[in-house]
């Protein structure tokens, strides 16, 4: 299909300011599933509130549009429901790690089949340039008059820790490494975590100087490296890109398929109900 | 290094918000921002339908259209490097 | 039959409560009546008293919450002390003779049972001695059938302990047997 | 003896009710003194081949039910005040996207932390008004464990003919005592499904235009249509719009489907009411005690009935109003500073003989204490 | 020209009387439209040595500024719609555990995400309800920045005062307006500073032991005095018991406070209110559309006035009621279903006689629109 | 001092069950203030809801028993408003890791002066025995009937992820460890996560026949190792003790006071307020 | 003075906010007056047109958004065609001649500079557009004094950057004389 | 191995639960529970002071009354040792 097919035209052109990241994310995203050959009708997008949750209204997908950071939450009612779904869960940085950082440590542990996709601008763009969990520290941002003190989660060492099974990096400068890794994220059972770094030239680069789009996705480009690299290996300043975990481990929807399977079995085995529950021993208030 | 032909670039002016990364990162130059901050392929001929104008434009508003060639796979290859340097 | 409003109190390991469902539950599933079982929950339970409220009745029952019991069990001396008040006169007090000492004050019948040392000493498995002090009630007063407790007993728990816990409720009625003689 | 009748808690009344109606999922957060509905489903949905999961807290329980309603799905939560709280943001969620889903809320003593293992029914006014923005609500109560089951049946239906959430206003005494259920037969009780669009594959599917009957079919997330839900205001489509037009126009909706259709939603119970000269105005556990006292007059020869209430929202002015007109005086008794005392009053013809009997002490008003009350006002002391 | 004349947002006259009152500590989240106050707080006060700290979300910034509050300061979050939702629980431990805060809800478009960058006034209602169980509170609006800033002077006294935490509820456009603000003198306007125990060290001090005024000291963290605080219902040393008359006493303690206060608490406007026929009730931005219309019926020797209400909560009943009592008609203008309205005529002697004048379409409500109704009223037709 | 001065005696015997670890807890933690000298009215112990949370009510610090899972964040306004105190956080692994795992990371995140005490009992044992975050895969209880399918956190793990400076893991019977850790988490200037295993024989015990207390503890004993010794090299799948992260990083609290330094300097030097804000060519809706 | 109400219109780079927020606040500030500004927040602001509402008055303004204006700036045409309809009749429309080709239709007195052209011709820096826009608008009727424009310039904006404001003032300023005369 | 020496385990009957903990762990059992199943020291003789009855308990209802000797530390380094094997 072209990827026309894949988009609500209609509500094109698309909100986001000249150059920002979050378009090309959305290209990305768009071949990516393009080239897997989906069925739309199978896709359920589902994201939260900022400039990137707004690509969840562009795609011609089942499309849900949450509340700020609940998106991975949502999600996880759609997926266990219908685990035949595909679900696709872009968030912004502050989405996915402020407001949000709850449900994405446990969507990780539970390990459920989903691919989320933090579209990190170093920034919330939606109201305005407030610095986020991942600006890192020394930034500048409109509550950062003096630069922040805060350090920034490393998504990648984070989502490992919380029980993600596949976990990578990119840029929106590199659209093909990109368009590659969101196909075997979506391809791959289990949580998933992409981390896809993107410009908010409006906010983030005029604030940090770090100039227009263009300029931005040349930082992008010069600042990292990918996995393995004999670049990384030289400068190891340098944030990696690549795939640092994929691997096989039990998945929640499946999971639950052999619970289900188990009550089944002791309820056609066992008809007697459980009405009695023995007082226990415990003696304390339980608010 | 591409074997693709270009068909012709497909320019959606109205999407198109003139930021200019496609032109930038054109490894040919081929693109350039007309006076209205619209893209027009200026140089079409130099074209080597490497497609990360399309890939990268925010606002899916370019498009190569190439004549197909069995060869494709190995552009996205040489493209990938490229990506890297 | 008129309601009847009883209270059930003890110590958190005791399974008065569960002995209260029990006759409740029996009420109802079996002899077609109504019932209410209400209960303490959270710090009221602790270390002290805890105490589970059970009417029943041909009628509906509304307010579920016994003021005036026609029937209190004690199983500690604290709940004896903080409950005896709430008997009605002429009622009905029923106190495990290891744990409570009873006063002359109440004016009610008060029957005291070695319920727990007779449980220990034949049963040995002090887990039934809720169950023990249900058949004694109902040795007293047979206001409910015992098969009817047995039978709820057969339908909520495992088989291997039914036999053990058809002993102690026929124990226990005839502790209550013997003394309502 | 028969299978179908039970002696259990009202916590387990609720969860046979929503077996009853069809639930499919549940994602919930534990908290006294409702987490026997949890523990229940965690052992009933997969039985049947629904789906339980506890959540990392009750927004997210809130938020996962949204989710499974849009693929097609009846869904629940349970929780108390602390969770209710939390569940705001996303219930509002639920009213301006129009999902339907059940929020169960068995009150506890508030405010805060309060007393967890006690009895309230402190949380009537947050059921109305705790989102922010201005919306309609369904919430339903019961005193007894036959009502929980059907108005828990009823919540479901209600939630799926309006595309709303319905909230359960349970309380402590209710959701821990234990008392009979006799479980109807299946079809005894009317269920009330999914209404799904039947527009066809290709044809535009409009996802918020009501029908002329004012509902709106849905499609399940998987389906033909590939449409779009937001908290945002929005169009037929269900795409953002600020359009003023497109605004008023979505919250009149959203208010109207659910206040004019108030004769349709109001479930209620009298009791001794005819000729009544004081009226009692209770629900949940506190009717119990009012019912009590009531049939206790009765039998004295005294005219005093029971209106219970098992809708509190929308609240049924006309019911009220028409129900007291009679009355020398009207009692409201409930657990709490009078929250359905000032709605009481709003509605009835002469405020000034509206009373409270109230109890905040979080334990259960006595038939004695609106007793008490009463004599006063019949002039008699106490 | 002088430094103390300044032409700027709503938003930031609330920042400069949150200076002005002496504010040290500020927890936020971003959110439109309040997000400026954090913007210009991020700036100011580190240069006096307050503390701002952005938190990862509404419901850590609301735990954070009572945190804060109790090593003695004063502090303030800011948000709107979705946030307030978000900070319901912890506002209700704030109540309860008695923690002096102002907490600022720049009011947008709802329910749910609504319309984040457009105007209404739906949230009143939540103010007081939003947070589970009852419980009293203090909400303060205005309608230009001069009082915008005094009415945010008033909610640090008012916290400080009566302990408790107190809600400042603008909206859009008075938020994102810009006028003239005369910051005064110091000194000009009493502040209420913390009211410390004075209680000495070795000496029992009780936390929640009301003093004879109904006052209670407090003690900060880090002082010679360790108590306990808790969001359980609590003893006079702040330790947790559900005995039935603490738990009543100290219910009756939270809303009593506030609500037989409500005289001190009362603060308003009148404009041309003497012997108007018609009187218009409103607050906030659709106050100054009422004005605007009452004032160009006064030059047109029509008998208009507007009463100005600038606390919501506690109700001030009495007040509506007398300003009400010689009107023929009662106008209330408001950007919601007509959430105040309510309010006026359950405290009005001839509820029939109270129209609303709203605008739900997040547009402000104009002058037009209200006269439009007026005329109505009037017989006059549109 | 005697361990009674540090305790609000009039509240003993304490609520918690016959040999719950949280009691131990409670010992280890007094001993260490105890050992560490330190003056009780610099110390601020904050905590949410649960068995755990209600450790504050007992000690003679000042003591906010706050909601569930917000322990930390209303530490969090305690301590950057007065860093000069001395912030103690103990909390049930649901309290820390459930509802509150987004300010748990957050906190470590920012490496805030504070020390956070994980009492893991792998259950939530105030409300009756549901499984928590940290219950593990195949585990019973009231809302597993069928066992869990729910992969548990690794605390440490996601606590080094996240940022926090230092932490330790121990155990409720390794009680001299434990007031070991506990006096060097203290003592470290950061961010102290100190996870410690704690016995719920009431409900963990009871539903996963693991026994009593007692047994419990023969449990921790049996199933854990230092960090470093042969046990654990012989068998890896034993659960590491001791301390595993301790470096020193720019505290938060710290890194503030030099916002403040800079912005008085500022302000000094430049009175004109920036009263213009000049408009973004910023596009979209803000929510 | 009467009340001057000022819609200022364009797109979202031209200035058109700011320019509004310093004529506002000379007046307020500098002038003794009232003055109220709005703006269009959100995506109403994207693309199309900007809008900035100012009322100027001596006594206190209450509504403060413009239904009718006395003085209209349309820097777009499509800004133009927007609100052009909004003017009073009699009202004073200005707009760049670059962007805005206006019409008959509109009953008011239009006055088209080119003052993004002279902008660019003299001082380079398209950043200035708005200032000389205002500087036009103060030459065509000064009912602000420039002088009071510059203070607000001066102490909002890095000194570096007043001496080209300044500039673009006046030639706004000269620009609006002509056009007067 | 310890130096210390016992004046008396001074226990609180009104905190002790009877959990046993002290019981089990006392590497020289010097602990019973009696027939109220509250704790008592059954074999003071044999307490070699290394207070992990006093630390472990839940309760804070034991305490371990000792002379003083210069030695206290080698004895937290042997007790130490005896928590791990
Ligand atoms: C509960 C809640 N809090 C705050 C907001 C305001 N808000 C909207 S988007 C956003 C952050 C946007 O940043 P990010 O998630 O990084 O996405 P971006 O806009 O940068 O793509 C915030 C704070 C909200 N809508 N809801
Ligand atoms: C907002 C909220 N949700 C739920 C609860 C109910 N609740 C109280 S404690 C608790 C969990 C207790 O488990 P944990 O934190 O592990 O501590 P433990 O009791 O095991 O020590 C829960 C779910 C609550 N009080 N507040
Ligand atoms: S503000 Fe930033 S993130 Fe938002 S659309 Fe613009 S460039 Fe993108
Ligand atoms: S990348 Fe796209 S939007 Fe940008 S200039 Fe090129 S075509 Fe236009
Ligand atoms: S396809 Fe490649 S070479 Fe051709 S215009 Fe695009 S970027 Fe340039
Ligand atoms: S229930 Fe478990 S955690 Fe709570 S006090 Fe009892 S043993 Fe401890």
């Amino acid at each position: 299909m072209a990827i026309k097919d894949y988009i609500r035209q209609r509500y094109f052109p698309q909100m986001w300011c000249p150059g920002c990241g979050h378009g090309i994310i959305l290209n990305a995203l768009l071949r990516a599933v393009d080239e897997m050959g989906l069925d739309k009708n199978n896709i359920v997008m589902t994201s939260g509130i900022g400039c990137s949750a707004r690509i969840s209204g562009y795609v011609d997908f089942h499309s849900l549009h949450t509340l700020h950071g609940r998106a991975l939450a949502f999600a996880t009612g759609v997926k266990l429901s219908k685990p035949e779904l595909t679900l696709l869960v872009p968030m912004g940085d502050g989405d996915a790690l402020a407001i949000g950082g709850n449900h994405f440590i446990h969507a990780a542990r539970r390990n459920i089949d989903m691919t989320a996709i933090v579209m990190n601008n170093r920034i919330y763009g939606m109201t305005g340039g407030q610095y986020s969990p991942l600006s890192g520290y020394g930034k500048k941002a409109t509550t950062a008059p003096y630069t922040t003190i805060d350090n920034d989660f490393d998504v990648v060492n984070l989502s490992i820790a919380a029980g993600a099974s596949f976990v990578a990096r990119s840029t929106a400068y590199h659209v093909l490494e990109s368009i590659d890794i969101l196909k075997k994220a979506i391809q791959h059972k289990g949580f998933s975590v992409v981390e896809i770094l993107s410009q908010c030239p409006t906010y983030y680069g005029r604030k940090n100087k770090e100039g227009d789009a263009v300029s931005m996705m040349e930082f992008q480009k010069n600042t990292t490296a990918k996995l393995g690299s004999k670049a990384l290996e030289k400068d190891p300043t340098l944030i990696p890109r690549g795939i640092f975990v994929d691997v096989d481990a039990p998945e929640y929807c499946q999971e639950y398929d052999k619970i289900v399977e188990r009550a089944m079995k002791a309820s056609q085995n066992n008809r007697v109900d459980q009405t009695l529950t023995t007082e226990a021993g415990h003696t304390c208030p339980t608010p | 290094m591409a074997r693709l032909k270009l068909k012709e670039h497909v320019i959606n002016r109205d999407w198109c918000k003139g930021c200019g990364i496609c032109v930038h990162f054109c490894p040919k130059k081929v693109l350039e921002l007309d006076s209205q901050e619209k893209v027009i392929a200026v140089r079409p001929e130099d074209c080597i339908c490497c497609k990360l104008c399309e890939l990268r434009c925010p606002d899916l508003a370019i498009e190569v259209v190439t004549i197909q060639t069995n060869q494709e796979a190995q552009t996205d290859q040489t493209t990938r490097m490229s990506e890297d340097d | 039959m008129k309601r009847t409003r009883l209270i059930f109190s003890g110590s958190g390991g005791q399974g008065v409560i569960t002995a209260a469902i029990i006759l409740a539950e029996a009420a109802v599933i079996h002899e077609g009546k109504n019932a209410t079982q209400t209960q303490s929950y959270g710090a009221a339970a602790r270390g002290g008293s805890t105490r589970s409220d059970v009417i029943i009745s041909n009628d509906p029952i509304y307010y579920p919450e016994v003021n005036q019991a026609n029937i209190l069990v004690c199983l500690t001396q604290e709940s004896y002390i903080s409950y005896s008040a709430m008997i009605r006169p002429g009622g009905l007090v029923l106190t495990d003779s290891r744990f409570v000492k009873t006063t002359k004050k109440v004016d009610a019948k008060q029957i005291e049972l070695p319920m727990y040392e007779t449980v220990m000493d034949k049963i040995k498995k002090p887990i039934v001695f809720n169950i023990c002090m249900l058949g004694s009630l109902l040795g007293v007063t047979e206001f409910i059938k015992p098969t009817s407790v047995m039978k709820v007993l057969k339908s909520s728990i495992p088989k291997d302990f039914i036999e053990m816990n058809q002993d102690a409720l026929e124990l226990g009625m005839e502790l209550g047997a013997m003394h309502s003689q | 003896m028969t299978d179908n009748i039970k002696f259990i808690q009202g916590n387990e009344a609720c969860v046979e009710g929503a077996i009853y109606a069809g639930i499919d999922f549940y994602a919930g957060y534990p908290i006294t003194p409702s987490t026997e509905v949890a523990e229940l489903l965690s052992k009933r949905l997969p039985e049947k081949g629904g789906k339980f999961i506890q959540m990392e807290d009750e927004i997210a329980s809130m938020c996962a039910i949204i989710g499974a309603s849009l693929t097609g799905h009846k869904v629940m939560t349970a929780t108390s005040g602390p969770g209710f709280s939390l569940k705001q943001e996303a219930l509002g969620y639920a009213c301006m996207a129009e999902i339907p889903c059940v929020i169960v809320n068995v009150q506890r003593g508030g405010p805060s932390t309060g007393n967890p293992t006690h009895v309230s029914q402190g949380d009537i006014n947050q059921a109305r008004w705790g989102t922010h923005g201005d919306h309609a609500i369904i919430a339903l109560t019961a005193s007894n464990h036959q009502d929980v089951f059907e108005v828990t049946v009823d919540a479901f239906n209600l939630a799926e003919t309006y595309r709303t959430p319905v909230i359960l206003l349970f309380d402590e005494v209710v959701g821990h005592m234990r008392e009979k259920l006799v479980i109807p037969e299946k079809g005894e009780i009317p269920l009330v499904d999914r209404l799904r669009t039947s527009v066809r594959k290709g044809v535009d599917y409009h996802p918020y235009l009501p029908r002329e009957d004012g509902r709106l079919p849905m499609s399940d997330f998987g389906g033909e249509h590939r449409y779009n839900v937001t908290g945002l205001f929005h169009d037929m489509w269900g795409f953002p719009s600020n359009n003023p037009k497109v605004v008023r126009e979505l919250l009149h909706h959203l208010v109207d489907k659910i206040e004019n259709n108030v004769h349709t939603i109001t479930r209620y119970k009298e009791h001794y009411l005819e000729g009544a000269q004081y009226v009692l105005i209770s629900y949940g556990s506190s009717a119990r005690s009012a019912i009590h006292l009531a049939k206790n007059r009765r039998e004295r020869g005294e005219k005093v009935g029971v209106l219970e209430l098992q809708s509190i929202w929308p609240f049924p002015e006309a019911l009220v109003r028409e129900k007291c007109s009679g009355a020398r005086a009207v009692i409201v008794v409930e657990m709490n500073m009078g929250q359905v005392m000032k709605e009481v009053k709003a509605c009835v013809d002469d405020p000034s003989r509206v009373f409270l009997a109230n109890r905040i002490d979080n334990k259960l008003i006595t038939p004695t204490n609106i007793k008490t009350l009463l004599r006063m006002i019949q002039g008699r002391g106490v």
